[in-house]
């Protein structure tokens, strides 16, 4: 099974990688850009294929270790 | 006095502040094994700069899920005082110890450098040497933010340790090396016995390493 | 054996293995039979350039390598000295050019982990990265992006593994416009008696593989640093390695706490040619065979070939032969580190590498032919005059644009700061940092004693380009300066020769007279070579580099006390410049600079001189005449000055007798700049004169100003700031 | 307009952080895991409503920025 996992920044949480890469697309001459954010995606390989077991499992994963819930929201999706 | 530094696979400045501990204090600090589960009687626990797990996912995250964390925790919410220092710091920030985050600077490029900081508190057994301090950084996300709230409470229970300065004590924004809010370098916990800060004061024991004012950190805790 | 499928009709495949068609025959007449392709991977990869040494060996022969201070000279991981009291310090250089081009951040960050991994082998802690460093000029499109992610990776690793990164160069020049040099040198620390080597020994012990997985990273990685670059190499790219410098860490600590057990009879990393070179190396030190089973090795990916394991670059990785008592004790260290341990193979008698796959033998190659029978070349080669000297008319230069030139030398991207590099770099960690980044040389005291290992790595590839002789002579005289200017006593030398095509004669004359000069300096100074690397073929669509053979010089500091730093210590103080001064101008950084134009001859340095003026240095030190020390060199007496000044923020008023461009911005060579207290003046002239030096008063210190009488004044404050933004402007 | 950019790692490419954070969750107990893959996840909001236009441009983005083609891929999603 493949799981997909976004972890991204909550809203008014600052991000100076995002911020920057937007100043660098505007200097390379891309037009347009309102706003830039950046984030992780994680691609998981589970054995098994018991969906919803996984998606309890992994909505866990995320709780204790991959996701900073300080500071980033993540979200879950299983093909 | 019985100290112990805490010592994950990718801590590199363990032996450092082992050697700043016993040159300070005396006694040398018994070093501990991430994967151990327990800590005798302890009167200072480290938990010392480094890249515990190369810094990936997040800096401290994977090391704040460790066996031995889970002790540290615990001693300090027995009241042990326990100094987190650059990864230490985010180690302990991950565990919920310190509240807050610390995010990439806001140059995007590690920092190694000297910089001065002020003690803000007076009152913790780290800050009562009320100090202007040199010492070095080196990091890539030390970065200090906290949400409105949070911010308003840690000021609220004066847990603010340690804000970023110039050589004068002058909180200003030159004088910020990472973006951090409000110029933040180190905070304490509500109870005022966990302190994390991005600054290696073990670094600064020495006039031939460039100076010693780290040595008034470790020396307010150790006498 | 089945495969006699290679015929010689099928050169493609001979000739993309990087292999000559003498060269192939020679494979089959060793061999006696055509090699299978495995077989033909591994002579690929140990007879191209980077493995064979095959242009090289010849001259690199005549180097000095010999010294009452060498423990170990050139032929093992890295080279090792003495530095008393039981201790030794193990270094060397070596070079990431190629893929540091192709991807900057990985490319440099493996060099970085490679590099690292020749010290730690030889049971040395690392205590030291330096990095010397050539990018094409600041205007060429790639040079920004190229700059960055270089810099970012050598930090990203060095400070990854706790490693201080505490110096280095770095230059810009169109000529590495299409092929940068990226140099790494690691300095360890061992015990005299506790220092490790590559011989296998002992039929039937154990051969194990430690550290990571292999993949099917950087295959090919040595053939193609042995290979010009064309248009289409920017395709090659799949194969670039990434660096995994936690993995390193784990990997230095764990082969540390082994290297503690009687347990390990040879031990060798896996660098470039990975699994081959590294297995082949300690079969032939060890004078035996070796019997590998693939099927055991570690894999990342799924269905590797035994070719594909043979020739991946995956990093991180070693090979050992142990003790069999000891096996159980090793593999629980590795894997209380977390890293993987296999016996892979043992040492047999049959002097050949046999390797095994399922059961099925893939390839047998009598060592001997793979080493000995190895190709090396004596190739043609012309030596180009040097260029002659340019006599610039006095006239033309007036003395009132001096402070103007001076602000425009410091602030170019040649003499700047390089305080944005550095400050990337974590050169404190390890606590033992006594000189950072910034003064001549860098000083790390060896843990827990009152002593100190002084580094620096030098290198002028337009001195060497206009007179590869003298540039070769001052490569080495260069980073000999920066350690006396330290107050170390200079010991060896490493060295990175970084060459275009070998097979064009003007480009091995360079070799060979650069090779040539740097004897000629080593034997005068008792600087011999301990180790060293050659990186040929840096070419793009033809165009090659400059001359560069970068060279890393160290030395020690018996007390720390006495180390000195370029830096002003106080105001009132006389400033003395040691050595002769003609004015030099040709092939100068005034001329490159402020004239826009790269002319006259590289100045010529007297070694009798020099290492009179150096002793007499030391002496200075000895006796604590001195408050801080520089060496004259890129630039000239006005920029030394003005460095002395910027280091410390304290001002100098200079005096002297001669006003003019030759005598601030000339590169003559064998000088210094002192900084002597008021009080031991007359001490120092008697010494000077005991000696029969050469000492100019030029001016002294002051508060604050960089003044020079009848021509102008200038605030430190502002020379700093201009100083130091080109970095931080350039890559912002 | 929201445009989300996903970037991983090529095949064959050494993942160290996903080899880490794997170790790291069956360390913390959980079982089944096959593989971990990081990659980055990008959120960019642009002006205007010319999904063909910004598909050209986000492409331009990533060959010229956002991703590292010598060892990563990306793909391009405009909602
Ligand atoms: N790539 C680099 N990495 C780290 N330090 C560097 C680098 N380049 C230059 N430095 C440091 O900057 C200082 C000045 O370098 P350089 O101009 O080459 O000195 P010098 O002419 O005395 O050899 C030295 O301390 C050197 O170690
Ligand atoms: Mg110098």
């Amino acid at each position: 099974m493949l799981a997909k996992i976004h972890i991204t920044l909550k809203k008014d949480v600052l991000d100076p990688q995002g911020k920057v890469i937007a100043n660098s697309l505007t200097d390379l001459g891309f037009g347009g850009i309102q706003s830039v954010r950046q984030g992780k995606y994680i691609e998981i390989i589970l054995d098994g294929d018991d969906k919803n077991a996984a998606t309890v499992k992994l909505n866990k994963m995320c709780e204790k270790l991959l996701a900073n819930l300080v500071i980033e929201d993540y979200s879950v999706e299983i093909n | 006095m019985k100290s112990h530094v805490i010592v994950f696979p990718g801590s590199n400045c363990d032996r450092d502040v082992a050697v700043a501990i016993e040159k300070i204090s005396g006694s040398a600090p018994e070093m501990i094994w991430h994967k151990n589960t327990s800590i005798e009687h302890s009167d200072l626990i480290i938990v010392p700069g480094g890249f515990s797990y190369g810094d990936y996912l997040r800096c401290g995250a994977i090391a704040s899920t460790s066996p031995i964390m889970h002790e540290v925790v615990q001693k300090a919410k027995a009241g042990v005082p326990v100094i987190g220092i650059c990864n230490g710091f985010q180690i302990l920030i991950e565990t919920s110890l310190l509240d807050g985050a610390l995010i990439r600077n806001n140059s995007l490029s590690f920092i190694c450098r000297d910089i001065h900081i002020k003690a803000e508190n007076s009152t913790s057994i780290f800050t009562k040497n009320n100090i202007i301090a040199k010492m070095p950084i080196a990091h890539n996300e030390g970065n200090y933010f906290a949400s409105t709230e949070t911010l308003k409470k840690i000021k609220d229970h004066d847990q603010i340790a340690f804000r970023y300065c110039d050589e004068h004590g002058v909180v200003n924004e030159q004088a910020n090396p990472n973006g951090s809010m409000e110029n933040i370098a180190g905070i304490l916990n509500d109870t005022k016995n966990v302190l994390g800060l991005m600054p290696h004061p073990e670094r600064a024991i020495e006039i031939n390493l460039g100076g010693d004012d780290g040595k008034h950190i470790f020396e307010s805790v150790l006498n | 054996m089945t495969s006699t499928w290679i015929h010689k009709t099928e050169q493609s495949l001979v000739e993309s293995h990087g292999l000559k068609h003498d060269e192939f025959d020679n494979i089959v007449k060793g061999l006696g039979r055509e090699p299978n392709l495995t077989e033909l991977g591994i002579f690929s990869a140990m007879w191209n350039e980077h493995c064979s040494y095959k242009s090289s060996k010849f001259w690199l022969k005549k180097l000095p390598t010999t010294g009452e201070r060498v423990v170990q000279g050139p032929g093992e991981n890295a080279g090792v000295i003495d530095i008393d009291d039981g201790d030794v310090a193990v270094f060397k250089m070596e070079s990431h050019n190629h893929p540091s081009y192709i991807e900057p951040y990985q490319g440099a960050a493996t060099g970085v982990g490679g590099i690292l991994r020749d010290i730690f082998t030889m049971g040395a802690r690392p205590v030291a990265n330096l990095n010397a460093l050539r990018f094409g000029e600041p205007s060429h499109p790639k040079t920004k992006h190229l700059l960055a992610g270089v810099v970012e990776g050598i930090g990203g690793y060095g400070n990854c593994i706790g490693i201080p990164t505490v110096g280095g160069e770095v230059n810009f020049h169109p000529s590495y416009n299409g092929n940068i040099l990226v140099n790494a040198m690691t300095v360890g620390i061992a015990k005299k008696d506790k220092i490790f080597y590559s011989a296998a020994a002992g039929i039937g012990n154990p051969v194990v593989y430690v550290g990571s997985k292999t993949g099917r990273d950087g295959i090919h990685g040595a053939t193609m640093a042995s290979a010009e670059f064309d248009d289409d190499s920017e395709d090659k790219k799949p194969t670039v390695q990434v660096g995994d410098p936690f993995t390193e860490k784990l990997l230095l600590e764990a082969c540390l706490e082994l290297m503690k057990e009687e347990a390990i009879i040879a031990i060798q990393d896996m660098g470039a040619a990975g699994l081959t070179s590294s297995s082949i190396e300690m079969a032939s030190k060890g004078n035996v065979g070796l019997e590998i089973d693939l099927t055991k090795v570690p894999m990342r990916a799924s269905n590797m070939t035994a070719y594909e394991l043979m020739l991946s670059e995956s990093q991180e990785r070693m090979l050992m032969v142990i003790d069999p008592a000891k096996e159980d004790m090793a593999r629980k260290i590795f894997k209380k580190w977390d890293l993987e341990f296999e016996v892979i193979g043992r040492v047999t008698d049959t002097k050949n590498l046999v390797l095994n796959m399922h059961g099925k033998e893939e390839a047998c190659i009598p060592i001997n032919i793979l080493v000995e029978d190895a190709p090396e070349y004596q190739r043609d080669y012309t030596i180009s005059e040097p260029t002659k000297d340019y006599t610039i008319d006095p006239n033309s230069l007036n003395a009132e644009t001096i402070v103007d030139d001076l602000i425009k030398m410091i602030s170019h991207p040649n003499l700047c700061s390089r305080r944005w590099i550095w400050e990337q770099y974590d050169h404190m960690v390890m606590a033992d940092t006594i000189v950072r980044p910034g003064s001549d040389a860098a000083v790390v005291r060896v843990h827990g004693t009152n002593k100190a290992i002084a580094m620096s790595t030098d290198c002028s590839p337009t001195y060497c380009k206009h007179n590869s002789f003298e540039g070769g002579k001052h490569a080495v005289v260069e980073t000999w300066r920066n350690l006396i200017a330290s107050g170390a006593l200079p010991i060896a030398i490493t060295d990175c020769m970084n060459f275009g095509n070998p097979e064009k004669p003007e480009i091995m004359g360079q070799f060979v007279e650069c090779i040539r000069g740097m004897t000629e300096a080593c034997s005068a100074l008792n600087y011999p070579v301990v180790s060293g690397n050659v990186s040929l073929y840096n070419e793009t669509n033809g165009e090659g580099i400059y001359p560069t053979p970068a060279i890393g010089g160290v030395g020690l500091i018996k007390n720390i006390e006495k180390t000195k730093t370029i830096a002003f210590k106080k105001i009132d103080s006389a400033i003395y410049l040691i050595g002769k001064t003609e004015g030099h101008l040709g092939n100068s950084h005034f001329l490159s600079i402020v004239q826009n134009q790269e002319i006259g001859s590289t100045p010529i340095i007297n070694l009798d001189e020099e290492l009179k003026n150096g002793k007499f240095i030391l002496e200075l030190v000895n006796k604590d005449l001195i408050l801080s020390s520089h060496d004259v060199g890129e630039g000239g007496l006005l920029v030394a000055a003005t460095e002395m000044s910027m280091s410390s923020g304290i001002g100098v008023s200079i005096n002297t007798e001669r006003k003019n461009h030759a005598y601030y911005f000339g590169e003559d060579q064998g000088r210094y700049l002192v900084e002597v207290d008021a009080a031991d003046e007359q001490k120092f002239k008697q010494v000077a004169e005991d000696h029969k030096i050469t000492i100019e008063l030029i001016g002294r210190t002051i508060d604050a100003y960089l003044m020079i009488q009848d021509i102008g004044k200038v605030s430190v404050k502002d020379l700093k700031s201009e100083s130091e933004k080109w970095f931080p402007n350039f890559t912002r």
